[in-house]
C-alpha cells in the first residue's frame, strides 16, 4: 500500500501489529496453516479451546453442512493443557506468531486451573476465555448464559492469572441479552470481548429420521450468522465503547470484516472461512487494510464503531 | 509402511486452480479431467483433493473431497488429474455439471497415500462403488513395483461398478460382485476373501470404499493376520486438519482410544487399527 | 397419491385438512398469492401481524439480503384492526381459506383489546399471538424474552378471548432458554406455539457506513436460520410433547418441512420462501405429502417428533 | 392515467420459465433476449420481472426486479422480452454471465405500466442510466398513438447511456447528458427541463432512472404543474406484494402519508403524488 495505514489494534494491553486472527477450534494449533501462510503475517494465532484434560470429543458424524453455514460438535476435544503447553506452544511461539490460548472448563474451578498453567508461560500475548460450555454444576447450562455463571468464571480467570495477560471472554450468542452479559464479565475483569460464539442448532437427517450429528445440537457458523454477529457486536459496542471487541462469525473477506470494524470491532476472528479457503484470514486481512485505505481512514482505529457516529447527534 | 499417527498435514498441499479438460458420463459416475500443473508432481495413490463447489455466490461454504483416481505429468497439458464423481448432493452434481474450460479451485495432495511395500508381493486391492477410482493408479504403481495385482470390485448394481477398460490392464485378475447380480458374481466383495487368503494369494490388501465394506474387510484380515490399508471415508468440513470433524476412533499406543484426524493421518490407514465397532459411538 | 395419507393437523381445537401455512407477515392478507393458487389448497393463511391502529411501519431500506437469509424491518405497517377485520378477512373467509390472525400490540392491554375484537369474527380457525413485539411499558423488551411478559400477553388474550378460538404462541428464538418461555405461555393458556420468529440481526452498509436498514436492526429469516428454528422446534417438542407446534424458519421445500416435523411440528409455516417462489406454500405441501408416503407414514401425525424416538430408551 | 394506489397485484403475473436467445454486451450493460412464451401478450411498458438469481444452491434468496426494455410477441421465437441489466452486486453479475440456451426463472409481468394518454400529446421521456431501458418501448407505443416523443437521457458518463440504435426511431428528438461530459452535453438531465417547459414543448413526463433524479423531476413538473409519471425503484424482496419491504410514502386522500407498496401500486407513480422528501425518513 502507498499510504500509510495504522493497522494496529489492542486488547487491553497485548498490542498488535495487525487485527484480523484465526477462531478458535478453526486453526487447530497453527500448525497446518503454516503450510499455506507463515502465521506471523496474521494478527495472531487463537489455539482451540484446551480443557484441563484429554478429551476424545463427541462421536461422529461431527458436522452439516447448512444453507450458507455448517453444524459443527466437536466436543473440545484435544490432548489437555499439559501436553498442549508442552507440545503446542513452544512450537506456535517459535514461529513469531502472536499467541492467544484459549481455554475451556466444566467448573470455575477448572476455569482457574487452566489460568494457572498459563501464568508462567512465555509468549502468550493474552487469553481467550470460551465460557460458552455447559457448567456441569448447573444442569449442564453454559456459562456465558447467565450473568452469575459468566462473571464468576472470569473473576476466577483474572484472580488466578494476575494482572499482566489479557483476558478476552467469549460470549454465546444464545442469551436474551448480551449486552448484560458482557457488562458481567468486563466488570468481572474481562480486558476484551469476543463475539460471537456459534448459535445453538440441529440437522435432522431425513434418511435415518433422525438428529443428524452425533451429538445431536451443533454449533452453527459460517455467513448465515453474520447478521447476528454484526448486531451483537453493534449492540455490546454501543453498552461499552471502550471495551476492544474481536468480532466473527462469518466473515469470509474484507467487505465483510470492514462491517465489523463499522459495528464496534477492534480485531477480527476468522473460523469457518479457512476451510474453503486456507488462506483466508491473511487474505481478509489484506482486503480490509484495502478497503480501510479505500475509504480514506488513515488507521483501524479510526474506523472502529464507526457506525455509530450519529448515535450522540440523533439520540434514538 | 507409511507411519500412521503423524498429525501433519500432507507437505506438498496446495491450493491451486484447476482447468476442467473433459467431464464424461461413465455409467453412473463422471470422470473429469482436470489440468492441475506442478502439483501432480507430488500426488500419491490414496491422496485426495478438496474442491469449492458452486461458484462465488453459494450457499456451500464447505469443499468436498475427492480421491485422485489417477494422475499424469506428461502429455499436451502439462500435469492432469482424473476424478470419479458420483452425484451424491449439491456440491458433487455442481462438480459434474462443469464444462470443458471451467475452472476449479482445488486443494491437493491432501492426506496419506498407500504405502508401497519394498518387495514385491501379491497385492489384493479391494474397491466399493466409486472407491476403485484410485486403486487403478495403486495398481499400476503396485506393477511396476513388481507385485502381482488381483482386484475385487463390488456395488449394489452394475452402474455403480467403476472399471476403465485401461485400468484393467493393470491388473492380473479382476473379479466383480454386484449385490443384485445386474453383472459380475452376486454377492459381495468380502464373500472370496477367506478362501483367497486360505489359498495363500494374498500378502497384503488395499482398499477403498464404504466404511461398512472396510469394516468387513479389516476383521478378516486381521483375524488372518494379514495386512490391510484403507482408505476411509468420514465427513470432513476442511480436509487440511484445522477442524477435528473428520475424526476416527484409533487404537493408541498405550492402548487407548485416540482420535484422529482422517484427512491427514488418512484417509490412508491401518485397517487394524481403526476401532471399527466404536465409528460414531459416544466415547 | 395413490397411497392413502392422512394430511390433517391441530391446533387445539382447530382441525385442519392440511398442514402448510403462509407464515405471518410473509403473505399479507392472501390476496396477490390467491392469483398463484387457490388459498383453500393449503392448510391455511396466517395473516400479517395487526395492531390496534393503522401503522406506517419503519422507514425504507427495510429489507437486506444476506447470505442465504434476508434481514426485514416491516415495523409492522398496517391499516389496524378495524380496517382489516372491515375489508381484509371478509374476503380471506368468503375465498373458502382456513384463516389465522396474528396480533401484535405494544402493551398487554392492547393484545386484550385485538382479542376482544376477534371474538365475534366468523370463519377464524385460530389466533397466533405475535410476542416478538417490544413492550412499551418496559423499555422496550419483547414481549417473548421474558417469561412474566410473555405470560402476561397470553393470559390476557386467553381471557379476553373466550374458551374457543385456539391460541397460537409465536416465541422468539432470542433468548436464553427457549423451552422455559414454552412453559410460561402454555402455562398461561396457549393451545401451540409457532417456532420460530426472526433473529435479531444487522448489516452494515459499508458505501454509507452506517447501518443498512432504516430501522437499524431487523429480523432474519430464511434458509439461514433453518438449523435454529429446527433445534428449538426439538427442544421444545423434548420439554412440551402434547403441545402442537407450528414450525417454520427457513423452509424452502418438502425436505426442510419434514426435517421439521420430525423435530416435532404439527404444521409448517412457509415464509420467505414465498418471495422468491409464489408458489412455495403448495409446493412445500406437496413435496411434504409426498415424503411422508415414501417413507412409510400412513399420516402426518406418526411423523410428528419422530426423530425423538431414542430418548426415552438412551436417556440422554 | 392509471389508477394509483390500486392495492392489487399485476392480475396477468405469473411464474414461467424463459430460455436466454442471446446475451450481448452494449456499453456497460447486457442487453439479454429472453424467450418467455404468451406471458408477453400482456406486458406492458413500464412492467417489470422478477428474476430468480444464482441456481439450485445459491445463496440469494431472493428475486431481483429489472424493468421490461422490448417485447415483441411474433418472429420465430413467439413471445420475447429484452432486458438491460446494469451489473452490479451478485446477482445481476450472475444473469449477464448467464449463456445462450440458459433457463431463468421469473415472474412476470409485475407492477403498473406508464399510462398512455387517450389524445395525441407531446410527451418528454426522460431516462437515467438503465432507466432508459423501457422508456423505448414506451416511446414506440407513444409514437403509435400519435404522441411527439422528445427523450432525454442521462448518466455519469457515456458508458451509462443506454441508448440502441433502433431505439432511437422512435423517438422526434433525443438528448443526452453526462455529468463528465464524455458524451452529449455535460450536466443533467434536468438542465434544460424547465426551459422546454415554457417553450411548451411538453404535456407530460415520463422518467425512469435513481431516485434523486425522480425527485428533481417531480419537483420541476410540479411547479410547472405538468404531470409526471415516473418508475421508480425501491429495494424489493418479493416483488409481488406480500413482504412491505418496497413501501414509498405518498399523500393520501385525506392528506395524510401512505406506505404503498411499489411493486403492485409502483413502479410507474404519479410523481406529485410521492413524498420525496420522506423517502427513507423515519414517520
Ligand atoms: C477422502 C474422501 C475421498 C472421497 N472420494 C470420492 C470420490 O473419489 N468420488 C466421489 O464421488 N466421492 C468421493 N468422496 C465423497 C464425496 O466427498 C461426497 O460424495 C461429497 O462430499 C458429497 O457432497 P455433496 O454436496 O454432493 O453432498 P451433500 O450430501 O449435499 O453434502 C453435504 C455435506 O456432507 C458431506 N458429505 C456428504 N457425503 C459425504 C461422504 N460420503 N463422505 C464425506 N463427506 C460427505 C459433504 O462434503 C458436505 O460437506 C470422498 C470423500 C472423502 C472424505
Ligand atoms: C422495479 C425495478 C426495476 C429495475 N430495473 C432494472 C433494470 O432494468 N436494469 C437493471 O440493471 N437494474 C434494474 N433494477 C435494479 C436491480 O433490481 C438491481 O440492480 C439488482 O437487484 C441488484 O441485484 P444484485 O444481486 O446485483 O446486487 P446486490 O447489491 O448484491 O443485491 C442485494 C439485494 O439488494 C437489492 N438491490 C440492490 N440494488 C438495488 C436496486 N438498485 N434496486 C432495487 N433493489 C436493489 C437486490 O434486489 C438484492 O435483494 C430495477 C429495480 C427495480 C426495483
Ligand atoms: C469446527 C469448529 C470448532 C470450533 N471450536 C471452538 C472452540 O474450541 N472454542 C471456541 O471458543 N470457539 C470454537 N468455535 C467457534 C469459532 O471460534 C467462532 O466463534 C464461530 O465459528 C463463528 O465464526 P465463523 O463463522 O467465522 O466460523 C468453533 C467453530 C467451528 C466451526
Ligand atoms: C418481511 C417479513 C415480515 C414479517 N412479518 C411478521 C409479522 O408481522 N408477524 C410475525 O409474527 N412474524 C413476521 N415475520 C416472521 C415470519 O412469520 C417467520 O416467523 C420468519 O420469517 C421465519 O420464517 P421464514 O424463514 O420461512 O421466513 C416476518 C418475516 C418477514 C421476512
Ligand atoms: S476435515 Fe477438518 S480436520 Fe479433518
Ligand atoms: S416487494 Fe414485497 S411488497 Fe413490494
Amino acid at each position: 500500500m502507498s499510504v500509510e495505514l495504522d493497522f494496529s489494534t489492542s486488547f487491553g494491553n497485548a498490542w498488535f501489529p495487525l487485527p484480523v486472527f484465526t477462531a478458535s477450534g478453526c486453526a487447530s494449533s497453527g500448525r497446518e496453516l503454516s503450510q499455506f501462510f507463515p502465521l506471523n503475517e496474521i494478527g495472531g494465532v487463537v489455539t482451540k479451546s484446551i480443557m484441563i484434560k484429554p478429551r476424545l470429543g463427541r462421536p461422529t458424524p461431527r458436522m452439516a453442512e447448512t444453507p450458507s453455514g455448517m453444524l459443527n460438535s466437536i466436543g473440545l476435544q484435544g490432548p489437555g493443557i499439559d501436553a498442549f503447553l508442552a507440545n503446542d506452544i513452544p512450537w506456535l511461539v517459535s514461529t513469531g506468531a502472536r499467541v492467544i490460548v484459549s481455554i475451556a472448563g466444566e467448573t470455575v474451578e477448572e476455569y482457574a486451573v487452566l489460568a494457572r498453567k498459563l501464568r508462567s508461560v512465555t509468549g502468550l500475548s493474552a487469553v481467550e476465555v470460551n465460557i460458552s460450555c455447559p457448567n456441569v454444576e448447573n444442569r449442564g447450562q453454559v456459562f456465558a448464559c447467565h450473568p452469575e455463571s459468566a462473571r464468576a468464571v472470569i473473576e476466577g480467570v483474572r484472580r488466578t492469572l494476575g494482572g499482566d495477560l489479557p483476558i478476552i471472554a467469549k460470549l454465546s450468542p444464545d442469551v436474551t441479552d448480551i449486552a448484560a452479559i458482557a457488562r458481567e464479565v468486563v466488570d468481572a475483569g474481562a480486558d476484551g470481548l469476543a463475539l460471537i460464539n456459534t448459535l445453538l442448532g440441529m440437522v435432522i437427517n431425513t434418511s435415518t429420521m433422525r438428529p443428524h450429528l452425533g451429538g445431536k445440537t451443533g454449533g452453527l457458523s459460517g455467513p448465515a450468522i453474520r447478521p447476528v454477529a454484526v448486531r451483537a457486536i453493534y449492540q455490546v459496542h454501543e453498552a461499552l465503547p471502550h471495551i476492544p471487541i474481536l468480532g466473527m462469525g462469518g466473515v469470509r473477506n474484507g467487505s465483510d470484516a470492514f462491517e465489523m470494524v463499522l459495528a464496534g470491532a477492534s480485531g477480527i476472528s476468522v473460523g469457518t472461512a479457512s476451510f474453503s479457503d486456507p488462506l483466508a484470514t491473511v487474505r481478509i486481512q489484506r482486503e480490509l487494510a484495502q478497503l480501510l485505505v479505500e475509504k480514506g481512514f488513515t488507521s483501524l482505529r479510526q474506523a472502529i464503531g464507526f457506525a455509530h457516529r450519529d448515535d450522540e447527534v440523533n439520540g434514538e | 509402511m507409511v507411519a500412521l499417527i503423524m498429525g501433519q498435514i500432507n507437505r506438498h498441499a496446495e491450493q491451486v486452480t484447476a482447468t476442467v479438460l473433459s467431464n464424461k458420463r461413465v455409467g453412473q459416475y463422471h470422470q473429469i479431467l482436470l489440468n492441475v500443473g506442478e502439483v501432480v508432481k507430488h500426488c500419491k495413490p490414496g491422496n485426495f483433493v478438496a474442491i469449492n463447489v458452486g461458484g462465488p455466490s453459494s450457499a456451500m461454504v464447505l469443499r468436498r473431497a475427492f480421491a485422485i483416481s489417477r494422475i499424469s505429468d506428461r502429455g499436451e497439458y502439462g500435469g492432469t488429474m482424473e476424478l470419479i464423481v458420483a452425484p451424491h448432493g449439491s456440491g458433487s452434481k455442481w462438480l459434474i455439471s462443469q464444462p470443458e474450460g471451467a475452472h476449479i479451485d482445488l486443494v491437493a495432495p491432501l492426506g496419506t497415500p498407500f504405502g508401497i511395500p519394498t518387495n514385491p508381493v501379491r497385492a489384493l486391492l479391494i474397491g466399493g462403488g466409486y472407491g476403485s477410482a484410485p486403486l487403478f493408479g495403486l495398481a499400476e504403481l503396485l506393477k511396476s513395483r513388481g507385485c502381482r495385482v488381483d482386484m475385487i470390485l463390488g456395488a449394489s448394481a452394475a452402474a455403480k461398478i467403476y472399471a476403465p477398460l485401461e485400468g484393467k490392464r493393470s491388473v492380473s485378475s479382476l473379479k466383480i460382485y454386484t449385490e443384485d447380480g445386474s453383472t459380475g458374481i452376486m454377492g459381495r466383495v468380502t464373500d472370496p476373501l477367506e478362501q483367497l487368503i486360505a489359498d495363500g494369494e494374498v500378502d497384503v490388501i488395499y482398499s477403498c470404499g464404504p466404511m461398512g465394506m472396510l469394516a468387513a474387510i479389516s476383521t478378516i484380515a486381521k483375524r488372518n493376520e494379514i495386512v490391510h490399508q484403507c482408505a476411509v471415508e468420514e465427513s470432513m468440513a476442511c480436509g487440511i486438519g484445522i477442524c477435528m470433524t473428520c475424526v476416527l476412533p484409533i487404537k493408541g499406543g498405550d492402548g487407548n482410544i485416540t482420535m484422529v484426524r482422517s484427512c491427514i493421518d488418512g484417509p490412508v490407514m491401518d485397517g487394524e487399527l481403526v476401532l471399527w465397532d466404536q465409528v460414531g459411538q459416544p466415547q
